[in-house]
């Protein structure tokens, strides 16, 4: 899916010649310390930013360069870093902002309602304040919204930045067990950035570890959490080629 | 860096050589016109310029003024003062015995000053500033115009004598000098008319996209003025004119030349009891018929009516300065100067004309009163204020 | 910035190369002879003085100000009040102070007291203005600009409302305007150097961590609104000894966005920026000029038609941010070295 | 008190054109932090294409002959395809420059169209007859006031009503606000970007305009300035309202509207003339007080 991409802000290079393939229905950990590149290469593959080098595929299209929502509308979702629902608009709105881009699909009203239905019958309090401001939801809400959100349009791929960050461990563990439930349901691959690894151990799947910008460990989640070489990646120990 | 320099060194020598080197030959006559050949002013220097073109045309065809051809040379000055400047000195440098400047004094001034510099005859196309002359600029400085003043003097005492309007209403635009010139004019005349009153008095801004304030205090009045003294030019005045006509208000409305012409009268249907004070009429009802004759010759030169009364200063700029040098014999500023100042009640096409020491514009003169009834411009009246408006009225 | 003698050592390029550029500019004035070239050299070279004046206040802070040309204003009418003749402005100035309409100064002194004067407005706008950001910042300073505007469009006795004000002396040669447009970028340069310069354009490049190491911005901003402002009101006393008239009008929305684009296109971030930006769009609107007026070829002659010169001014303003959306310039100074990029710590601009 | 209600209703409709200026310049600003100097020049421009280019002093009125209901939808298309047409072939370029870069292409792009105009029709204003039939005055309530100004007046409010149940209930509204609030995040969604700015310059070409309309009506001219007064006045009601937040645009515009008619009606004959130097000051302390606006449009992130 990545093949050497590289990705530079200014003269900062955030993400060095890192190459990466997803399988479908697979699910997968992208965890690392703070800076290692994770967010930027999901944005890189959403098309948010560029890649300097390298080139993304997705869905059999060379998706390099393309405008996000060309690549959305492949079928990618993603969740970007930091909870970013349109607080001016009502949850319901918030739902409803991207499934315009079915909308000269047969049946599509139809299948809006559905998913809108589904939505609320995975993550009910939504489903309470669907006519209020999305701004004023709590932290958890809002984290169930985008989540949600990103579920309207059926996608192929969810990409999710950090869905635990600043939750309560209550709140992780629903929105855990919804993505994985979810993702039995209706086949579909996941890709996850967690700053932590505990909690892609406890889900399990396959897990990179992402450090300065490079991958430095790939495999099972839970095989990788024994591991002596992930303790040491995680917290520098030893030198960095 | 150094390919600039090298780009403005080949510019400037193109535009050195590229000159014609006139400057230091006497035997010529050259009239250069510092004027807007673009922007803004371009619309109120261009018909200007033409008229006076074409007097400089009869006059060479009657053989010239001493003996020689005038020649004429033009700058643009791009309705720009710093452009102003330097077209001054273009035309200067090209050979100019007179430098013709822009019709307004604020855009005119820059290439008047570097005509009075140089020690060269200027005069303004049509400004109406008592600064546009030796107050402003210096003793060779004229106006070929008349002062904005005269104008609303004029029309406070023409429309008291023969309108019997007793209460006036104030209306002044503060954007340029020409309508506080009306406005004090006006201010001048009032007091002397036994009584007739000011009920009221406004201010807008030509570019006030509404002036329904000012008008709701006209309405709020006990009664409707007889008159309404309207300083203001365009496009401000149709704006202004529209909007107080739409409010049901129907007093007379006095105004300065500036809203002379025809081509605006479709923005306000049917307009009527409006009067505007005009040099010549370009409606082809002069009582003087050979302005309906230069009228014609407007047209064979230009492919149009005179649109309005501002052509007519540019026709008598070049006849009291081609006069003044025929009677001093020679284009040299100061006997130039002499021999303008010496002119009293000279007689133009479009009125008599008098400058002095004093003052290098008319402060009194002859209007043509122009009523506007149903949305047809007409010629009903002339009228000259009894006394000129004294220089210190004019400076205040 | 601790070692600001060496700052000073290896940015003083900048200021000599951007001074040696107007010399050799002013220099072809001389050679070519020609009045109308002469003024239009001097046109340059106040225009030169503002935008830098502006830079240093918009380049340094990254906040774009509408308001500055009211500071010419101030400083334009300041010079005509302190040089035209007594006689003069006790007829068309009376509401003037006496002591002022007595004094008559010559240009220079006139220009140094315009220059403060403008400063010291500079110094009363800023106190209340400086401590917003941002778009709120620009408009705040156009509202200056249009009080300023219509206080001197309407103070009859004082500043002669909307007539224009004459009697100024004029000054035709260019060597005063020439000094004048070096002495502005050495002002710009020095403030650039300066513990408030650093400390502003580190704010400006980095404002969390400016204000978390607690760099005072109004206060840094202040000063730098305040030495612009002095500089745009030396080019204003300039300026009115260039035509010898002055209008409010001529100190509004016009000279505002033709100041503004040529930093802009020049480069905001840059003080090469901000006087290549003058000369480069100078010299297309003279060779527009030219061809306008009309070039012959042979035999015949091309012009443009009138009007053209302004919409290929502003498509070519358009087409060079399209390419360079940060200037000419960009962020860099010129050097000595052309190799910039390779030394950031060259020009002293953090990047 | 028929005075008072006069007053009122100048305040209004001078309100309305400077809320209609600020919601064409808040929705570009919206979706991509572009404060468009060229807003005047697309008013100016709307008005000029009734005209058949000529630099006569007559205006050759073209399509100025159209019957009503032909001639506003003209007018409207004439406003919308130039502000189109400047996105597509101008503002695209900029999508990723700073907010000052875009400034002064904006700017640019109006002194392109202004001297364009100029070079077509001249610098002298031309006089049209704009639906003359609305220069009447007519009876509310006791006060006598221009049809125009009533008619000002309810378009504005149902252009408001109208826009607000497009924003509300369109799916292209949806997506729009989406977009003024958050550009990135709506186009990880699937939200055409394009179609969104598209959109919105469309809309804000159809406001100037209506605006175009409204003053060429009620001042019978076409001039090449008509429309710098009213976007400085828009503009200023924009920043003040917050920027981004398009019912404080439209508060903050009649807000001005009020002040300015509030000011003339108050001020003595001597301190009228400064009229405007008291309004700004009064922007200045909002700001000063405010600077986040009015109503501060949320998630809208300072960037100059």
């Amino acid at each position: 899916m990545l093949s050497d991409v590289t990705i530079r802000y200014g003269r900062l290079t955030a993400v060095r010649n890192v190459s990466l393939s997803l399988a479908e229905g697979e699910i997968l950990f992208v965890t690392g310390p703070n800076g290692a590149g994770k967010s930027s290469l999901l944005r890189a593959i959403a098309g948010v930013t560029p890649p300097a080098g390298g080139r993304v595929d997705f869905a059999d299209h060379d998706v390099t360069g393309r405008a996000p929502e060309d690549i959305a509308r492949l079928g990618l979702s993603m969740v970007p870093e930091g909870r970013e629902v349109f607080g001016s608009l009502t949850t319901e709105e918030n739902l409803l902002v991207g499934t315009g881009m079915h909308a000269k699909e047969r049946n599509w009203r139809a299948r809006v309602a559905s998913a809108l239905e589904e939505v609320y019958e995975t993550f009910p309090v939504l489903k309470e304040r669907r006519h209020g401001q999305a701004g004023l939801l709590s932290g958890g809400q809002q984290q169930m919204l985008v989540i949600g959100r990103a579920l309207m349009t059926n996608p192929r791929l969810v990409a999710i930045d950090e869905p635990s960050l600043g939750l309560a461990p209550n709140v992780i563990d629903l929105v855990y067990e919804r993505l994985i439930a979810l993702r039995a349901q209706r086949a579909l691959t996941l890709l996850i950035v967690e700053q932590s690894s505990t909690r892609a151990m406890m889900a399990g799947g396959r897990m990179i570890l992402m450090r300065g910008g490079e991958v430095l460990l790939d495999g099972d989640a839970r095989a990788m959490g024994q591991s002596e070489a992930m303790q040491a990646a995680y917290f520098g120990y030893g030198e960095q080629a | 860096m150094k390919n600039w320099s090298k780009l403005t060194t080949a510019l400037v020598v193109a535009a050195v050589t590229g000159a014609p080197a006139w400057a230091a030959d006497d035997d010529r006559i050259v009239v250069g016109f510092a004027t807007a050949e673009s922007g803004f002013m371009q619309a109120y220097d261009k018909p200007a310029q033409d008229a006076a073109m074409i007097r400089i045309g009869e006059i060479n065809a009657a053989g010239g003024l001493l003996g020689k051809q005038i020649e004429v040379v033009n700058a643009d000055t791009k309705t720009d003062r710093a452009e102003g400047a330097k077209a001054g000195l273009s035309v200067i440098d090209a050979g100019a015995d007179l430098v013709v400047v822009s019709c307004d004094y604020d855009f005119g001034s820059p290439a008047a000053l570097t005509a009075e510099s140089s020690g060269l005859v200027s005069f303004f196309l049509c400004a109406e500033s008592i600064k546009a002359g030796i107050q402003g600029v210096g003793p060779h400085s004229f106006s070929a115009s008349v002062l904005a003043a005269v104008q609303g003097a004029t029309m406070a005492q023409w429309s008291y004598e023969k309108k019997e309007a007793r209460s006036y209403y104030r209306l002044l635009d503060t954007w340029t000098e020409y309508n506080k010139g009306i406005c004090d004019g006006f201010d001048w005349m009032l007091p002397q008319l036994a009584d007739a009153t000011l009920v009221g008095e406004d201010t807008f801004k030509n570019e006030d996209a509404s002036i329904a304030a000012q008008i709701t205090r006209i309405k709020s009045l006990p009664e409707e003025p007889d008159a309404i003294m309207l300083c203001t030019m365009m496009p401000g005045a149709v704006s202004a004119i529209k909007q107080i006509r739409a409010a049901g208000i129907n007093s007379m409305i006095l105004n300065g030349s500036a809203v002379d012409g025809s081509y605006w009268l479709s923005a306000v249907p049917d307009l009527s009891n409006f009067y505007v004070p005009v040099q010549g009429s370009i409606y082809g009802d002069d009582p003087n018929g050979d302005v309906t004759a230069f009228n014609a010759k407007y047209v064979e030169a230009t492919g149009g009516d005179p649109s309005t009364q501002y052509v007519y200063p540019g026709y008598v700029l070049i006849d009291v300065w081609a006069k003044a040098v025929e009677r001093a014999g020679t284009t040299d500023a100061d006997a130039v100067v002499a021999e303008l100042e010496k002119m009293v009640d000279e007689p133009t096409l479009f009125g008599p004309r008098t400058f002095n020491s004093e003052i290098h514009h008319q402060n009194k003169a002859r209007y043509l009163i122009v009523e506007t009834n149903a949305g047809t411009p007409a010629v009903v009246d002339e009228w000259t204020i009894s006394e000129p408006i004294p220089v210190d009225a004019l400076m205040k | 910035m601790s070692n600001r003698p060496s700052i000073a050592r290896r940015t003083l390029a900048t200021p000599l190369i951007l001074s040696l550029l107007l010399i050799a500019f002013a220099l072809v004035a001389v050679a070519a002879g020609s009045k109308p070239f002469n003024q239009t050299m001097i046109d340059i070279f106040l225009r030169v003085t503002l935008v830098v004046g502006l830079y240093v206040f918009v380049g340094n802070s990254g906040v774009i100000s509408f308001g500055h040309i009211g500071f010419t204003c101030l400083g334009a009418y300041a010079a005509a009040w302190l040089t035209m003749p007594p006689m003069m402005k006790q007829t068309l100035l009376p509401g003037l102070p006496e002591w002022l309409i007595a004094v008559q100064l010559p240009y220079w002194a006139a220009a140094v007291l315009a220059a403060l004067w403008a400063a010291l407005w500079a110094a009363v706008f800023g106190k209340i203005l400086m401590r917003l950001s941002g778009i709120a910042a620009s408009i705040a300073t156009f509202a200056m600009l249009a009080m300023i505007n219509t206080v001197y469009s309407n103070w009859e006795n004082v500043t002669g409302a909307t007539s224009s004000v004459v009697g100024i002396p004029i000054v035709r040669t260019i060597w005063p305007y020439l000094i004048v447009a070096i002495v502005a970028v050495f002002i710009a340069w020095g403030h650039a150097i300066s513990r408030a310069g650093l400390k502003l354009r580190a704010a400006r490049d980095e404002p969390t961590a400016a204000s978390a190491s607690g760099i005072d911005l109004p206060r840094e901003r202040l000063i730098a609104f305040v030495v612009s402002g002095g500089v745009m009101g030396l080019g204003g006393a300039l300026f009115s000894h260039s035509i010898g008239v002055v209008t409010p009008d001529t100190f509004y929305l016009g000279l505002t966005f033709t100041t503004l684009s040529m930093l802009v296109v020049g480069g905001m971030g840059s003080l090469s920026g901000a006087v290549i930006g003058v000369l480069v769009l100078s010299t297309l609107i003279q060779v527009l000029r030219w061809l306008e007026a009309g070039v012959s070829i042979g035999t015949s002659t091309l012009a443009l038609p009138n009007g053209v010169q302004e919409i290929a001014l502003g498509i070519v303003m358009i087409v060079i941010l399209a390419f360079r959306p940060s200037g000419l310039m960009g962020n860099t100074e010129l050097n000595w070295r052309r190799a910039k990029t390779a030394d950031p710590g060259a020009s002293g601009q953090p990047e | 008190m028929t005075a008072i209600l006069q007053t009122v209703f100048d305040a209004l409709s001078l309100g309305s054109l400077y809320a209609l200026g600020a919601l064409g310049i808040a929705l570009i600003f919206g979706v991509m932090r572009l404060v468009n100097f060229a807003h005047g020049d697309v008013i100016a421009f709307s008005i000029f294409a009734l005209l058949w280019p000529s630099t006569d002093v007559v205006a050759a009125v073209v399509a100025g002959n159209l019957p009503w209901f032909l001639l506003i939808p003209f007018v409207l298309a004439m406003g919308a395809g130039l502000s189109v047409l400047a996105e597509i072939v101008v503002f695209r370029r900029f999508r990723n420059a700073s907010p000052a870069t875009m400034m002064i292409a904006s700017f640019a792009l109006g002194f392109v169209i202004r001297y364009f105009l100029l070079m077509l029709f001249s610098s002298r204003p031309k006089s049209i007859s704009l639906l003359p039939a609305l220069s009447q005055p007519v009876e509310v309530l006791g006060a006598r006031i221009p049809l125009l100004q009533l008619i000002t007046i309810l378009t504005t409010i149902a252009i408001l009503f109208g826009l607000t149940a497009f924003l509300k209930r369109s799916r292209f509204g949806l997506e729009m606000r989406a977009a003024a609030e958050n550009f990135t995040m709506a186009r990880v969604l699937g939200v055409r970007a394009n179609r969104v700015i598209m959109g919105a310059f469309a809309l804000s070409g159809a406001l100037a305009a209506a605006i175009a309309l409204i003053l060429g009506s009620q001042t019978g001219t076409a001039d090449i300035q008509m429309g710098t007064n009213v976007m400085l006045m828009a503009f200023i009601a924009t920043v003040i309202g917050g920027l981004g937040s398009l019912p404080g645009a439209v508060i903050a515009g009649f807000l001005l509207g009020a002040a300015s008619v509030a000011m003339q009606v108050s001020l003595s004959i001597d301190a009228r003339p400064f009229r405007d130097a008291f309004v700004y000051g009064a922007v200045i302390l909002v700001l000063i007080f405010r600077p986040q606006g009015l109503l501060a449009g949320r998630g809208t992130k300072e960037r100059v």
